[in-house]
């Protein structure tokens, strides 16, 4: 489903990402975490070219991504992306927002696009909220909504940037809940995340970045009870200690 | 507990304990209240005198007007001139008929709880320029033609200001989105339009459209004074309306561009969709702003002589029938323009105070 | 299974599918439509005057003028070029455009303090000039000012007499002229030592201050060294200035300085209309610094007026600077109204009576578009480089 | 396209006029405009279209007047415009005649109790803006070695504004103008023309360079009304006088040969400039005449056959 | 050290502290909790005077606060204050911020001042930022900074407003690291904080707030196992739940 081959990337001189190898198969579901500034939204926004990388290959559904845009409009429309910071657009209602890219992008008829949209929400749980806008929402039915537009465009992969950092520890379990859900439904899914808890669950791998390199990946039992190098276990031991 | 019910100390408001605190709290507030109070007195007495007390407002000729205050006679007598400049008298309803959809259209936009108040602003946006562009000059619909030249007074400048911010909007748009574009010669381009338009004086531009434009252009092609000072004025408001309009695309966070890319949407697409709904939104105060100012500034036709309703009471305060009423004459252009300012920057900045709480929730 | 597809993909996008290709065909058909539009431009305009017998070139700058005006900061008479008008015109357009800055800028400094003043009285009077003033077209305002102002004044023969030395009739406010005699040198000297003085003073009263901690009343020693040092110094000279009083020769005032009602007006009005958008400026500036900030300040012990001089105005400043830029940028070019009232400014002078004399509009209106579009930008570059000095670091 | 062409595409005549000049050019609250050289425009659109009122007035201020006429923005320019040997050669300008032979005079403040302008030194002046005045004026005290003030304004409006608020002692300006401008003062009486005349002001419209065609259909409609009066034919009689066998006659009204073709016009031109709009004496006498406000005698603008200058050539 | 005597507050009609009663030792460390809205900010506030309380007594280190500037100087002089969003000066580098308040209020020579600014920033475990800018340093970095501030007043009460509630997890312990070490220094203080693992470390009692009222207050140990009201206990549980 996706594989990168020794991509590497700078901003300027700064080399943020070195060498990163990874094969992601379909249905797989992959954890990426690391400390701060390692390089793990950079490595993720890569994989649907929200950065350029400079340097090796990134294949996304075997197609690779170079600078044509006829590709990287493909990819993209492949792979769904859920932000920190949701990023709805606060002018548009919760069902335009869904609606939005599968009638635009995927020419749907509105009908069409506006029912998909309903199931989406259903399954994220909040199909009332649908004429709402973004602002009237908590931040846990944003981030929910924000699950629910990607998945409008039935994309084959799921790209998650630490959905739940941004919300107040209420709301986070309402979201790790629709995740987990969803990891169940059988979609791949790539996930930036500091929630042990939900890795430990779901995940089959887990990734360990530091300083732009993957230290470590491992399933989860065994990354958590028996990491390999000294980076990742000074990592978990300040991440489990708090 | 017990004391739940308490209420807070009162607090005595009586006057005197007010002006202590506002007024003649320490003895630099003490002068200066004093000293503001005493310039009030000594002027507001005789204004008050000129404006109402002495003043004339009835008769029929000039003779009625004693001199002592203002003649506002003179006013009156000229008002019909100073509204509708040399328009027929017979057809100024079609005048009449813009004003009262002007009215319509924008009137309910100050009232909150009025019903489809946006769709009559919507129609005061796009469909009074259309409605104005058949009814003012006629010339179709078995409406007789009027020549812009007979164009004058506060119509004219509501004329000017009008279709200046109106058609200055979409150029603004494609000028502020080529200012942050990637591409370094687009944003050259626009830099270098929107600097060098902003840096003239209005007066040079109405001068260069109203006498020079005909011999940048090919032989045979010309339009109208007014047309050439609105083409003039719009590209001279559009670089100002494009540093407005930038501001909010600036004001949009970065996620939203991401959001939208990730989702597929193109450069067009993601800037209709999701970006400039969004910012034009946020900038609407700064597009009224705009506006006002561009409103003053239409004075400014006056020195190539357009008659705009400064230009109508300059003309006629000479005239030797009246005696010395350019004063009055000022002032009430004066009072015309500061209703219509005032008024709209209220407006503004109550729509300031609520996109500022909007974004809050 | 993927291995075969990708092999199959092309290994580079063809190049319309490249957004870089894509940008710079874009580019240059831009390019090529703006240099396609000027080249139309220009070659009309050129056949057109032609055509139509215009002369072109920049030699009519050589020509005799012939025309007299009436205020000059450089030299001028009518038996010079049309040259010289431009420079006359030009250093009465910046004359009165620094005036008006320097005077909008205190006046609405103060006004937007004033806004904010516990003093209710003081407080309403601020606002209700602002809103007054903005909202009335500035032209009206400079007519006002002329007109109505000076048709009240009296006639020289009647002019309002302050002490023999300075008179205001309606041909303009007439000041004695300092004439420097023998001896002057001496309190040159005292001004200079003054100076030299005070500069001194505040280095020592620094170094104090970081040695010791006391606080020294720099400001007020320093204003009696600037007033006392130059008047004991002229006094020791044996007075040696003396002023050219105007007086009433003929019609008009001669001797001393003018400044007629032009520029009077002009200045007036220009500076009371910027006056009151730098006053909303300052108001919303000084609003922007979040309480949290006076708070802390508070809570560190500094007292109110410390508050105000070490936290709030330094962050007000960042916030102030750009929109005051643009009022200045306006100011200048409102300035151009002079030709309303006959205060001879670039415009009136060399778009005006210059232009129409040698009818070369294009060359005339081209001087004049740059000229202003220099000046914008010079400001822009001062306000640009002082606004970074106090910019905040950001990560 | 030649001028002619062009006004007759549009259907009417550009002209330029200015923006408020008792007798010359002034425009009422109903915006139709009177004044002689406002009838010199309507004697031209008479003479093309045979309808003196296919015109249109664009008002002019003095600085933008030659910059509107070789832009093309107006046909032809018809605001006291002085005749000068530099207008004519490097602005690329035609003056096509004189419809006002004028000079330039003082009003004066009667307070500052002068009576010739040798007294004026030191005098401030008013004046108008890229007028030959704001040059003669310079010259004029150049010669008499006195100086001057001048405050230049854009419009006569405000010159006069300038000079009623007392910002000048003398205001300066064509002769024929400033009873005008003495007339907008709140009291007449407060203020008084000097005798002299410092300069020669020949008046006249003005075209383009470089269109011969143009150039002599507005030279000729001018000298048609001229001539007209000489002939005694008026906008009264000029029915009456089609069946005249005076041969002059005849040419003038076009009744005898092929004088509009030569122009480019109807040959009937000169009987539907003078029918609709009248002779020279009736376009004098209706607006600046002893029986209008202004009240000018005809003096030097008098026929040359009656001791005055105003002469032109023949018709044939 | 600080005596609060039957002590109310209204915003306007609204009646924010009602009747608080509380003494508070040299040395001793107070940790106030309760819900929000409770007004904790409040009353901490009250007690260098950032509100004026209109009814009953705060007398600090002998000075009572009234309408006297004088008194209020004092008092502010002897009680720093750390916040919620630290409200450091953005124009100012770390040093200064830290410098200003003894080199205009207490008139320390510069050098002095900022020797003895330099030492607390040694001790808060940043000296080597001291000439960067506020915005060029992390949250916790920048509370950080404003305790040192604080402390550079040589105070003989630190006030804390919920000084970690605006940090990253990461950042928090940074912070509280430092509070701790304050604490250990024999510092009086007065903190709101809902880090209930800090008040069980070094709080001498524990204040409950709710409605404006001090509904409890018990050394920790108490407080966290044997709560007395109604209230607390149902705060105590949901706070400790998460
Ligand atoms: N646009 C940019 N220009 C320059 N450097 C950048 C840019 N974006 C990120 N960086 C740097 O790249 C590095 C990796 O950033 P990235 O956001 O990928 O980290 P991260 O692992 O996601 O961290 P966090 O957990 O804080 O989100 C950081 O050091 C960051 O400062
Ligand atoms: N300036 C003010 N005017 C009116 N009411 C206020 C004001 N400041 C605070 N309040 C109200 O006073 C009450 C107490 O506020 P306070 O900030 O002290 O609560 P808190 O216990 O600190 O809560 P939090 O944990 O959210 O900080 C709240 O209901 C608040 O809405
Ligand atoms: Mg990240
Ligand atoms: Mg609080």
């Amino acid at each position: 489903m996706i594989r990168v081959e020794g991509m590497h990337k700078w901003y300027g001189d700064f080399h943020v990402l070195k060498d990163l190898n990874l094969t992601v198969d379909q249905g797989e579901r992959i954890v990426i975490c690391g400390p701060s500034g390692s390089g793990k939204s950079t490595f993720i926004r890569c994989i649907n070219r929200l950065e350029e990388h400079q340097q090796g290959k990134i294949i996304v559904d075997g197609i690779e991504l170079t600078d044509d845009v006829r590709h990287i409009d493909t990819v993209r429309r492949e792979v769904g992306m859920v932000f920190q910071h949701f990023n709805l657009f606060p002018h548009l209602t919760v069902l335009e927002n869904c609606c939005l890219s599968p009638i635009w992008v995927r020419k749907t008829p509105r009908k069409e696009a506006e029912a998909s949209a309903m199931e989406y929400l259903e399954r994220v749980k909040i199909p009332d909220q649908a004429n709402k806008f973004p602002g009237q929402l908590s931040g846990g039915q944003q981030q929910r909504v924000a699950i629910a537009r990607a998945l409008c465009m039935k994309p084959k992969i799921m790209l998650f940037d630490e959905p739940t950092s941004a919300l107040d520890p209420e709301m986070i379990k309402e979201v790790l809940d629709v995740m987990i859900e969803l990891a169940g439904s059988g979609m791949t899914m790539l996930c930036v995340t500091h929630e042990m808890g939900f890795a430990k669950t779901v995940a089959d791998r887990v990734i360990f970045m530091d300083g732009g390199e993957i230290v470590e990946q491992a399933p989860p039992h065994e990354f958590f009870t028996n990491p390999q190098e000294a980076r990742t276990q000074k990592f978990l031991q300040q991440i489990l200690a708090h | 507990m017990t004391e739940s019910t308490m209420k807070a100390p009162k607090k005595a408001l009586r006057p005197v304990k007010w002006m202590r605190e506002n007024l003649f709290s320490g003895w630099f507030n003490t002068v200066l209240t004093l000293g503001v109070a005493y310039l009030l007195v000594t002027s507001v007495g005789p204004l008050l005198n000129w404006f109402f007390l002495d003043a004339n407002f009835v008769g029929s000729d000039p003779s009625a007007c004693t001199g002592a205050g203002a003649c506002w006679l003179f006013i009156s007598q000229r008002l019909n001139f100073f509204i509708y400049g040399f328009y027929p008298d017979e057809l100024q309803w079609r005048v009449d008929v813009m004003f009262l959809l002007l009215a319509v259209s924008f009137v309910p936009q100050f009232i909150e709880r009025f019903p489809g108040r946006k769709w009559l602003g919507l129609f005061g946006i796009f469909g009074l320029p259309i409605v104005g562009y058949f009814l003012i000059p006629g010339g179709s619909f078995g409406l007789e033609e009027v020549q812009s030249s007979k164009w004058g007074g506060l119509m004219l400048t509501l004329i000017l200001a009008y279709i200046g911010i109106i058609a200055s909007l979409p150029i603004g748009i494609l000028l502020a989105l080529g200012r942050r574009s990637e591409m370094p010669i687009i944003r050259g381009i626009c830099v270098v339009f929107i600097e060098v338009w902003r840096a003239v004086p209005l007066i040079t531009v109405l001068f260069m459209a109203s006498v020079m434009l005909p011999l940048f252009l090919p032989e045979g092609v010309n339009f109208e004074k007014l047309a050439r000072a609105l083409i003039g004025i719009t590209l001279w408001q559009s670089a100002y309306m494009a540093e407005v309009i930038r501001g909010g695309l600036q004001a949009i966070p970065r996620g939203q561009y991401e959001a939208a890319d990730a989702l597929g949407l193109g450069y067009w697409r993601k800037m209709g969709l999701v970006i400039l709904p969004q910012a034009l939104k946020m900038v609407i105060p700064g597009i009224v702003n705009t506006f006002i100012s561009l409103f003053k500034d239409t004075t400014l036709v006056l020195i190539i002589g357009l008659f705009d309703i400064l230009g109508t009471v300059q003309s006629t305060v000479t005239d030797p029938a009246w005696q010395n009423v350019a004063i009055e004459g000022y002032v009430f252009v004066a009072f015309c323009f500061w209703v219509f300012c005032f008024g709209i920057s209220r407006y503004s900045q109550n729509l300031e105070r609520k996109l500022d709480t909007g974004h809050k929730t | 299974m993927k291995k075969q597809t990708i092999d199959t993909r092309p290994a580079g996008p063809k190049p319309w599918y490249d957004p870089r290709v894509r940008s710079l065909f874009f580019q240059a058909i831009a390019i090529a439509l703006v240099f396609w539009g000027g080249w139309i431009l220009v070659d009309n305009t050129l056949s057109n005057m032609e055509s139509r017998g215009i002369s072109t070139g920049f030699g009519f700058l050589g020509e005799t003028a012939g025309f007299g005006i009436i205020m000059n900061l450089v030299p001028y008479d009518a038996t010079m070029s049309y040259g010289r008008t431009f420079w006359v015109g030009l250093t009465n357009t910046l004359l009165v455009s620094a005036m008006g800055v320097v005077a909008a800028t205190i006046l609405g400094f103060i006004i937007g303090v004033a806004r904010l003043s516990s003093n209710w009285l003081v407080a309403k009077m601020a606002l209700v000039y602002i809103e007054v003033i903005r909202n009335i077209p500035l032209l009206l305002q400079i007519f006002f000012w002329y007109f109505a102002v000076l048709s009240n004044l009296p006639s020289p023969r009647q002019s309002v007499d302050v002490g023999g030395a300075l008179f205001l009739n309606n041909r303009g406010l007439y000041l004695p002229d300092p004439v420097t005699q023998e001896g002057f040198g001496i309190v040159w000297g005292g001004i200079l030592l003054a100076i030299a003085a005070v500069v001194g003073i505040r280095i020592w009263a620094k170094k104090r201050q970081l040695a010791t901690g006391q606080i020294f009343p720099t400001f007020k020693v320093g204003v009696a060294i600037l007033v006392l040092v130059p008047i004991i110094s002229y006094l020791v000279a044996g007075r040696p200035l003396e002023w050219d009083l105007p007086a009433l020769r003929g019609f008009n005032f001669g001797g001393g300085i003018t400044i007629i009602p032009e520029l009077a007006a002009l200045w007036i009005a220009l500076s009371l209309y910027t006056a009151s958008f730098i006053a909303e400026i300052v108001r919303s500036g000084i609003l922007s610094v979040s309480k949290g900030q006076t708070e802390a300040s508070k809570a560190l012990g500094l007292p109110n007026g410390l508050t105000l001089r070490l936290v709030v105005i330094p962050q007000a400043m960042r916030v102030i600077i750009p929109p005051l830029t643009s009022q200045y940028l306006n100011l200048v070019k409102n300035s151009s109204l002079a030709t309303a009232i006959g205060y001879p400014d670039l415009v009136a002078v060399f778009m005006g009576t210059t232009l129409n004399q040698t009818g070369q509009a294009v060359e005339v209106v081209a001087i004049t578009m740059a000229v202003y579009l220099t000046i914008s930008l010079l400001i822009s570059l001062f306000m640009n480089i002082y606004n970074r000095a106090v910019a905040i670091k950001e990560r | 396209a030649t001028t002619l062409e062009n006004v007759k595409e549009k259907g009417h005549l550009q002209c330029g006029v200015t923006s408020g000049l008792p007798g010359f050019s002034q425009p009422d609250e109903k915006g139709n405009w009177t004044g002689i050289d406002v009838d010199t425009c309507r004697a031209v659109a008479a003479a093309i279209f045979g309808d003196a009122n296919a015109v249109e007035f664009t008002p002019l201020t003095a600085k933008e007047r030659f910059t509107a006429l070789q832009s093309g923005e107006i046909d032809m320019l018809s605001r006291n415009t002085t005749w000068t040997l530099t207008r004519d050669a490097s602005l690329g300008l035609n003056f096509a005649g004189v419809n006002y032979y004028d000079g330039q005079g003082f009003l004066i403040n009667k307070g500052i109790g002068v009576d010739d302008a040798t007294q004026l030194d030191g005098a401030t002046i008013c004046i108008q803006a890229g007028t030959t005045t704001e040059l003669n004026l310079s010259d004029y005290f150049r010669a008499k070695g006195m100086e001057f003030k001048p405050i230049v304004f854009d419009t006569s409006e405000q010159t006069v504004q300038g000079f009623a608020a007392g910002r000048c002692d003398v205001l300066t300006s064509d002769r024929s103008q400033l009873a005008a401008l003495r007339s907008k003062l709140s009291d007449p009486s407060s203020a008084k023309i000097l005798p002299n005349t410092i300069s020669k002001e020949p008046l006249g419209p003005v075209v383009r360079q470089g269109d011969d065609q143009w150039f002599n259909i507005v030279k000729w409609v001018l000298s048609v009304q001229i001539n007209a009066e000489e002939l005694g034919v008026t906008s009264a009689n000029a029915d009456d006088m089609l069946k005249s066998d005076n041969p002059n006659i005849q040419r003038l009204l076009g009744t005898d040969g092929d004088m509009g073709a030569k122009l480019g016009l109807p040959d009937d031109f000169g009987y539907q400039a003078v029918k609709l709009v009248g002779n020279y004496g009736e376009m004098y006498d209706r607006n600046v005449g002893p029986d209008t406000p202004l009240g000018l005698d005809r003096g030097i603008n008098a026929l040359w056959t009656e001791g005055g200058i105003m002469y032109a050539p023949p018709v044939r």
